[in-house]
């Protein structure tokens, strides 16, 4: 089996759909010749031609709502924001548009449009470009929001949002694009939307997490494995939006108590909807109140201070054992 | 600039019903058609606000004075060919084959039952402009297949002044996307007028700026709007581009029936504009040329009228909306989280 | 003291800033002449000038981003986004302009902002004009979001919006600008932002709410302290963000059960943020789970069947009652 | 339309050097100056790309080739002036009064301590075209305020096909804003070219659409961009309202330093325009000129790496950035949210 980078995988799941389904076009600012700011779309362009592969103005709402027209006429667009943080000029054209053409047309259209959108910390980008915005998304109704934690992951899950009736936000973590390989299948495979995966098995506590911040939920459990001897549990919640809400429950009705980490601030956060799933479904087995760690509440910090700011290993370590606390 | 704008406002018929141009090619059957739509949109809007007047609908924002420019601009489209508007197109949507029990559903705050789809239009548009990128959208898609469709994508005046009406120009001249833009120039955007909207003089002047040509045209003459759309959706179904349009025409109503344009708006201009309606001006053109006598008119206000009548009882005799319903509207599969606050929803209604 | 409307005591306070303040400028569509399209600023425009209050463009984004500008520059711009569903087409001038440029500058520039817009269900609007949307501006960071229940509060609340240094959404539910009248005082005076309020003291249970469902909370205690003769607490949330985390954890410490009521949409909402207050500050006082009342997770519902989806007082008071079982 | 565009492209000198039309009425020591500030914009840049190469500083966006129109379309500012950009004007921040080390600092990623304000700038936007509505907004403020000041608005040709732009276009003509819009058309929007980014033949067009006049001009002849932007601002300041200018102009390096523009450009296209670079061209005017002689220039160029070697040691001396300051960069006050989370981690850094 070949190892991938998760860009590999991403632009290796592209080239896999341009070349399955004539309906497929991939369009954004930079995604043909250039192949894309971090080199996701490479090659495609040459290969599937000007007409499958484009770029557009200048314009994100532009992109969007003439995404959204495309999938209405029949095509399966996948539409590249540069980054995340730039979904907000199309903010309408994803959440009153893509999200509810199928609630405004009483079920008979659809918007099967896939928006990929890089994001995330770690890699000290000029402002407003690592922020992590899948909480918005996940509060908008009729979008699906996932976020792959590994190269695997992200070619499973990004056949499964081309092949979804619904638009899907699909959020690729900048730090994770090539920070390892990992040996990814070549033949199409889909792994399901709105399903979490237990990354590591455990007892003591339930660590939630998604993204790059997996990998330091996964070393910070290992660590207090290690050093304390405690089961850790870690869950990465891979869809955001609908959420996995019966693993979640499995996992903390097991283990009596629950950490969950990301990047984005803290209020209004998806960590919020993890502990209301909680206290919905499994409050009675609940020990200790949830962890969370997280930005504090404001916006995605300077490079020059983002280690100290991003949850790391140590921090998760350390509400991982508040929560063991008797 | 490449594509000088037309100075002159086009215009066949005088607001007093003579010809002043060319009139198109069209059969007496056509004509006779086109006026039976514009008054049937003059007649179901004043149902529709007679209706809400009486709680039995919601907000309805009339159509009258722009039937000659909604039923123009609609004409020249093939079946194939797309649609799409705001909630003032609603004629345009008809002349198109969009039902008009279907849009009065949406009136009484019903599921749109997919009541655009087969006639190839979206569901009109509530936020302004943004539906004029999906029409781009749309005719991108067109030009993929290879296919000699088009699209007319329709906004207001105050509509222009959003981002997304211009990136949607660019979009179009930069793709030579198959689409006509139709900007119906009203006057107003509710309470704010024209003036106040660009300081251009014509909206039409977007078109040379984003690289296609621009046309003016009398709005309130069908013969003119039908024209000039005709012969823009010509050169795109040709492979030739994109077109941008405006038709200059006026809100003889109140924006919606929440609103009272006697809070901004002096009588003289509506009195100015009463005296240019569409509608008598196409009339009198018909009779002048032996197409339509006062019987014969009489007898198709007649008709649609008791076309509306049945339409309303239609309308009024349905089942409520099923609340239920809703939550297969979210996603094409319900999620876990929906099933669940669908099946409480049901359980607290009784109806487990 | 005059008796006012809820739309009276906002153009009253309108006014007075406009009075108080040569800074103060109203403007957005359809404000001038007009007077909005709910009246709010009914006869400002003819009293203070077309310099003062004045109509825009239909531009959202533009709205918002010239307010920014004049923001800056000095003034004290009070824009009106006709409903607040059209905030969407504003929102990077929202969310990553005015809300950031304190951070942006490194503290030297402010954007004294108020952003004014009515929301809210039970009005049988066209659809995308009730949607609440407080959810999404809690999570962003450095924007305040304040939702005013009553007249009186809405005219201290909207003074102290527009003394505030810093950007802040003010959200006018529809349902109330003319649903009641109450005593407002002529002269100016301000509440303060951040805090909620204890609407009806109880200690059996703490129900939190905001707008037009504050009332409906409000007569579900009654209801079920009537019925069942149980002492419920109703708080008045007032700004979402930041939230009173004090006043939740006190509230709950004291009852040890909770509801929470909102319009929106459930997965991501304000509920889960005070469920997550909750958590981390008084979970041992907690006896039962926290119950949300809230939209499905869909978009707004038609107005047809508004009346089945929006909470209403029986939903409120068997949430309540659910919390008060043993 | 009522502002025709101005045809010709405006050029001073030809890119020997010649003059082809008429100078500026600017006194020597001015004319030394602009030429100082492009030389140090290009010595800078240099600098600034070599320090992110060596990991020193963060991405960086190069300013070269773009001298000129940034010197020109500031010079005509007055201290009470702002000037409103994006990264790719530093030069002009400079020649505002922006401090060059306070742009440095940003690029370690330190908090742009208020570095704008003085000079009456806004911080360097990111997302781009939004500054443009910024820069109409306070044109507002100074006309409401009385005050003959102006705003120059600037962006990139990329960024004039989001609807920001355009939208401040329109509101700025509506008002009469005093303001003069320039575009740095550099012929690319990272690897995106000109010709995919609209169909117009120029940007400017875009004036006239939106009721303003539109101006081509040579953005690589520094006195011609200078002269443009002086009249577009006299007229701004006497009440006559905005104007669009589109400065044409080359990127002669790569978009950052993270980009490889031998992926998507022709050297052909590089050579062409370094035979353009608006540095030679206005070196070899001033020597024809008699106010510049190679050892001036030399020495010049001297004393400006002197410079920048001096403000590199300042930037690396400095204490770093303390991340418990950023809590207090939210809001005015500190909620009782960030206070706790504040202390949090404080205690964690062993500093409470
Ligand atoms: C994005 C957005 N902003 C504001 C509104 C509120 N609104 C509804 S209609 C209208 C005026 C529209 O004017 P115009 O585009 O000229 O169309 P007309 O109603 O005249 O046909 C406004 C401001 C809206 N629906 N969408
Ligand atoms: C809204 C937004 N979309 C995308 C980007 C990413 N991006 C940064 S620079 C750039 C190209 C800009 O081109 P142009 O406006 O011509 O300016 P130039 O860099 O050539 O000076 C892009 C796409 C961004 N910063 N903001
Ligand atoms: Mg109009
Ligand atoms: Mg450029």
């Amino acid at each position: 089996m070949p190892r991938m980078t998760l860009v590999e995988a991403v632009n290796h799941a592209l080239a896999q759909e341009l070349e399955r389904d004539r309906r497929v076009r991939v369009f954004g600012e930079d995604v043909g010749k250039n192949g894309g700011v971090f080199r996701v779309t490479d090659g495609l362009q040459a290969r599937f031609g000007e007409d499958r592969v484009f770029d557009t103005p200048l314009a994100e709402s532009g992109i969007i709502g003439t995404a959204v027209g495309m999938a209405v006429y029949g095509l399966r667009p996948v539409a590249e924001i540069q980054f995340a943080g730039f979904t907000f000029v199309a903010f309408n054209q994803i959440v009153s548009q893509a999200a509810r053409l199928r609630y405004r047309s009483g079920g008979l259209l659809s918007v099967p449009l896939v928006i990929r959108a890089p994001f995330g910390g770690g890699v000290r980008t000029p402002e407003l470009h690592s922020d992590s915005v899948e909480a918005l998304f996940m509060h908008a109704q009729g979008i699906k929001v996932v976020i792959p934690s590994s190269p695997y992951d992200a070619k499973g899950l990004l056949h499964a949002a081309v092949e979804d009736p619904d638009p899907v936000l699909f959020l690729e973590h900048m730090k994770l694009y090539r920070s390892f390989r990992q040996e990814v299948p070549s033949e199409r495979y889909t792994l399901p939307l709105g399903q979490a995966a237990v990354a590591r098995e455990g007892d003591a506590v339930s660590v939630f997490a998604y993204g790059a911040m997996l990998h330091v939920a996964l070393q910070a459990a290992e660590q207090v494995a290690q050093e304390d001897g405690a089961s850790v549990e870690v869950v990465d919640l891979r869809t955001i939006s609908p959420l996995d809400e019966e693993c979640i429950a499995q996992s903390v009705s097991k283990t009596g108590r629950a950490v969950v980490v990301h990047e984005a601030a803290r209020a209004g956060g998806v960590g919020a909807e993890v502990i209301a799933v909680i206290n919905e479904r499994c409050l009675y087995s609940l020990l200790k109140p949830v962890e969370r760690v997280t930005n504090p509440d404001m916006p995605f910090p300077l490079p020059s201070v983002e280690d100290t700011f991003l949850p790391n290993p140590a921090r998760v370590a350390a509400a991982i054992r508040r929560t063991l606390e008797p | 600039m490449p594509f000088p704008l037309a100075h002159c406002i086009h215009q066949v018929l005088a607001p007093d019903g003579k010809l002043v141009g060319a009139a198109p090619d069209l059969p007496a059957d056509q004509l006779f058609a086109m006026y039976r739509w514009m008054v049937y949109g003059r007649l179901y809007s004043d149902r529709m606000v007679a209706l809400q007047r009486q709680g039995r609908i919601g907000t309805f924002g009339p159509l009258n004075g722009q039937e000659a420019a909604s039923v123009g601009l609609a004409w020249p489209l093939q079946p194939a060919d797309w649609l799409v508007g705001s909630y003032r197109e609603l004629l345009s949507y008809m002349v198109k084959g969009v039902s008009p029990l279907a849009l009065a559903e949406t009136y009484r705050g019903y599921v749109g039952d997919g009541y655009a789809l087969d006639a190839h239009c979206l569901p009109y548009q509530i936020v302004l402009a943004t539906q004029v990128l999906h029409a781009v959208g749309i005719a991108m898609g067109m030009q993929y297949d290879g296919k000699p469709d088009v699209v007319v994508g329709v906004c207001g005046d105050g509509a222009t002044s959003e981002g997304d009406f211009n990136e949607a120009l660019n979009f179009a001249g930069v793709f030579k996307a198959p689409i006509v833009f139709v900007v119906q120039n009203n006057g107003w955007a509710i309470s704010v007028p024209r003036r106040q909207q660009t300081a251009a003089e014509y909206i039409a002047h977007r078109g040379p700026a984003f690289g296609m040509p621009g046309y003016v045209v009398d709005g309130n003459d069908v013969l003119a709007v039908y024209q000039v759309v005709q012969d823009a959706v010509a050169r795109a179904r040709a492979g030739d581009g994109p077109t941008l349009i405006e038709a200059l025409t006026y809100r003889l109503g109140a924006h919606t029936t929440a609103d009272d344009p006697k809070k901004y708006r002096l009588d003289d201009e509506l009195g100015e504009w009463t005296a240019r309606d569409p509608l008598p001006r196409f009339r009198t053109y018909l009779m002048n040329q032996n197409l339509l006598d006062p019987t014969a008119d009489e007898r198709l206000h007649e008709a649609i009228a008791a076309e509306l009548q049945s339409l309303v009882e239609t309308l009024e005799a349905q089942p409520p909306q099923d609340a239920a319903d809703l939550f297969d509207l979210v996603y094409a599969e319900r999620t876990p989280q929906l099933n669940r606050q669908r099946a409480d929803l049901l359980a607290e209604l009784g109806r487990e």
